[in-house]
């Protein structure tokens, strides 16, 4: 079966931004070492910026709150603000009023080519989109294989760790990161990070 | 010890600035705060191609000086040497749609192109008919095949003079943006630092030279140059940004060019005047004619000293253009 | 180590600046070399009272940036802060006169008053009809009786703007220096540095501040002002300079001015717009309309930073004036 | 008698630009311990003008010859330079073809009026007036007496000298003398000395 009520796309967003309070300065300190160190600053005040655009117009309409969430990221600064606010635009456009395996395929498929296409990094060059691409590749199977949302959103979600994880180990050839050449090895990207974060708060429970 | 500055909060110094520029223009200017952007006071008729530009603050006059009949239609500044977001560009393309679609004009900056691009993206899908033309004619960051390619400087003035005029005239879109890539195809820029610049509310400049050296090369974020050089009278240091420039263009003898002496902040008129003299001298010898000038500070770093040279190749079209009237803060004619 | 700058020889600083902005805009101005002066292109033609100005050079745009139509028609300029010669305003004179008498703008300075007077009372017994309306606008040295007098600053701009618009309307020579007596009178400054400037070629700032300090109530040639006051925001800053204003001009509720907020140099725009915002909010809190702004480096003290702030009362006649057409290199609309 | 065809007048001015070549550094001295230190240079560099203008159009008429000298001052900077071509014009305007104890007369005091009104110095302020009005004054006697022109230009010269003298004890009232207070006092004011030097120069000889 497909279809999820039990899915509120609030409540996952809630989670997000409940786990990126706990972890900005963790993903300051990694932008520290292998950028400018203001990637927690610009993650945190684009998502203030969505709790008080959901808090200002609550819905429940998965399209709704991602078009709150994209907004957001789409009038933050950085490099990360408009990427995920292009991300984030393509689970607005393409999920309905329910939440569907197939229709999350579909977003994170087109949601990791758009940000592909604007930041130009192919996966392996430590960005946010060695998650986005695994977690869309999961997504896209789970779909294929009609398993249930809550379960093809753990997959995601798995498949988007081991791609922040495997990050750890690259050198960078996109962004600031890309700078700092040799330095960068030994440091998760925060990008890839933030995209495993997000995943994980979907099916995670209710923070305390 | 921060930089004397007048000043009050460095985080409310571009939106501060934004208004004092609206009110001593509220006939040409409309001052939205929040997104911020600056649009021409007569926006909303729907009678010609609109033309968007902006970028990080601390360039001014660019882009927010230019904002009136004859150039841009909108601004829209970022933070100091920070782009805008896409969510401001698009709410200033939004304000500055005619009718007739948005000639956007963009730096050659990383976040700037990003952000741009997003923009348009997000303003083409609400049925707004968009073009971008890319500036990037520093000749100082020329060469790097794999990178992000050169950057965007002064050139982009004539740009938005000549795509302004056009636009004005009743051109098309595509027209306006082909002839802004036109435009840049024919320019490239070479500028030096006699003394770097100061972020507002910090102590330092971004840079410190050694006595009797300059920095060559420089762009217009307070990085460094590619390179020291002595500091010489400068009817030696013109002809060394202008010789690169020419060369670069391929001029010939007889050909026509558009020259930009643009000051990058703290150099005063005095100084600039000189320096232009002395680009008349040097084209002159090469049998290059300078149809038209623009002397002053235009692109600016801060508080950088130092100047930049601009020759954009002219034919026939771009000095009419150049030549038609524009009514605009820091540019009228 | 001299100060660095765009430079080849201190002595022939000057003279080489005003030909590279003669050759930016040849449509506008000719330059005459020996004895040095820029003058209206369309010199000679017999048909209005005639406006000539100058002084030290080193306050660029003012006066050669305002030669051209509806301004000056001749400048006159010396060497760095220094008079031009009786000599030098004659002949500019004599190239200036359109055949309606001339108007001899001066600011109130030793040597620009004696040189300015001479060449009157030359030009005068050539048969050439002159008046003299003398600048003293500058606050800080007002009330020694027996002294000089105020000094001439940045309302020579409107002055000149005014006059300039009359004359070019066609206004005699009687009327144009009414008026500009009457803009005197209308008129006061006061400015403060928040670091000196620099003589071409010397290695030292005229002054220097202690940290948290600026100067208050300085002139244009680098000269001390009357008091050290603290480092402060722009927002207090401001209301420093204009309170004087508005108190020696008596202005009071609902009276309407004409505002100029000028940099001194080194200062950049968004400052300028920053305090050209604080500005409008002093005054709007004192009821006082501003009609007309003008914010930009307009008088300048070589690379001085900081700002000085003139109201000029303002009545219909003057708004008009000042709003009639003009194009010169440094004020166009 | 009045007329002279004995004096030249551009040999007088030859001979005041001789004197002022050998004494321009004792006057650049005066005016530094009093004033900015740039009146030898001031003064030298009106001279040398006189000097090229005289070599470009030779001429023997006074009025031609006090014209060139008028106009080089005041194609000079400084106070004196000024100051100085307005006090030289009236030699021009003054005199014929013939200089005549009368037409000197006439000279000497339009111009120590004219100097006067444009600079607003009164006899004791300290400045070039202070030998130019005694030096008119001896003139005019001169004319009412109807002595000859070298006896009234000796005449003049020794009031001027007596004038230029009395402004060493004095403090000064004009001029950038008058800013140093009580530091002026003991110092010869420089342009006083140069009228007194130009009289002098009238009947001299011919410099060696
Ligand atoms: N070209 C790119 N494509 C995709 N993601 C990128 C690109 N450049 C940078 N990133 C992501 O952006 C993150 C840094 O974001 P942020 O700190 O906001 O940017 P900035 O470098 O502008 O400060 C990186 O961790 C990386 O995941
Ligand atoms: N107001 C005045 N009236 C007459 N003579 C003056 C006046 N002020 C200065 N002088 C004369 O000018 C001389 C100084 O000339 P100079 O050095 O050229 O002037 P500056 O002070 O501008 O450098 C003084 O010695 C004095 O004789
Ligand atoms: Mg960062
Ligand atoms: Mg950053
Ligand atoms: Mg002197
Ligand atoms: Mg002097």
């Amino acid at each position: 079966m497909d279809a999820t009520t039990t899915l509120s796309t609030r409540a996952w967003i809630d989670r997000f931004i409940a786990a990126v309070e706990r972890e900005s300065s963790e993903l300051t300190e990694l932008d520290r070492k292998a950028g400018d160190g203001d990637y927690g600053t610009n993650l945190r005040s684009a998502l203030r910026r969505t709790a008080a655009n959901l808090d200002a117009e609550p819905s429940e309409s998965p399209r709704a709150v991602f078009t709150a969430v994209s907004d957001a990221f789409l009038n933050t600064g950085g490099t990360s603000g408009p990427l995920f606010g292009m991300w984030f635009r393509e689970f607005a456009k393409a999920l309905g009023a329910d939440v569907t395996t197939s229709a999350l395929a579909v977003a994170a498929t087109n949601a990791a080519a758009v940000v592909q296409r604007l930041g130009k990094a192919e996966v392996g060059h430590k960005t946010m989109v060695d998650a986005m691409v695994p977690a869309a590749q999961a997504l896209a199977d789970a779909a294929d294989r009609g398993v249930d949302v809550h379960t093809a959103l753990a997959e995601a979600a798995r498949a988007a760790r081991a791609g922040a994880a495997s990050t750890e180990q690259l050198l960078a050839r996109r962004g600031r990161a890309s700078y700092v050449g040799e330095n960068a090895r030994g440091v998760v990207d925060p990008g890839a990070l933030t995209v495993a974060m997000f995943f994980r708060a979907a099916t995670d429970e209710a923070p305390a | 010890m921060p930089v004397r500055q007048l000043i009050n909060d460095p985080d409310e110094f571009v939106s501060e600035a934004l208004q004092g520029l609206q009110r001593a223009h509220p006939h040409l200017l409309r001052h939205n705060p929040d997104p911020a952007y600056l649009v021409r006071a007569d926006a909303g008729r729907r009678d010609k191609v609109a033309l968007v530009s902006g970028g990080g603050s601390g360039h001014e006059p660019l882009h927010t000086g230019f904002v009136g009949v004859g150039m841009l239609d909108a601004a829209v500044p970022g933070a100091v040497f920070a782009s805008p977001t896409a969510y401001q560009i698009r709410a200033a393309v939004e304000a500055a749609h005619r009718g007739r679609g948005v000639l956007l004009v963009v730096k050659n900056y990383t976040g700037d192109v990003l952000n741009f691009s997003i923009a348009a993206e997000l303003v083409a899908d609400d049925g707004i008919e968009v073009e971008t033309v890319l500036v990037d004619d520093d000749l100082a960051t020329d060469g790097h095949d794999e990178g992000p390619g050169r950057r965007g400087t002064a050139a982009v003035v004539a740009v938005e003079k000549i795509c302004g005029a056009a636009a004005e005239r009743g051109a098309g879109l595509a027209e306006v943006a082909g002839l802004g890539r036109r435009v840049v195809d024919s320019a490239r820029t070479m500028a030096l630092a006699l003394e770097s610049c100061t972020h507002p509310g910090q102590s330092r400049r971004s840079f410190d030279l050694p006595d009797g050296e300059i920095e060559f090369g420089v762009g217009i974020h307070g990085e460094r140059g590619i390179g020291r050089r002595p500091l010489a009278p400068v009817r030696e240091l013109v002809p060394e940004l202008a010789r690169p420039v020419v060369d670069a263009l391929g001029l010939r003898r007889g050909e026509s060019v558009l020259a930009i002496v643009n000051g990058l902040g703290a150099t005063h008129a005095l100084e600039l005047s000189v320096a232009h003299r002395e680009l008349t001298e040097f084209l002159d010898g090469q049998g290059i004619h300078v149809a038209r000038s623009l002397v002053g500070p235009y692109v600016t770093s801060l508080d950088m000293r130092g100047c930049s040279i601009t020759l954009v190749r002219a034919d026939d079209e771009f000095v009419d253009l150049w030549d038609a009237p524009v009514r605009t803060p820091a540019l009228t004619w």
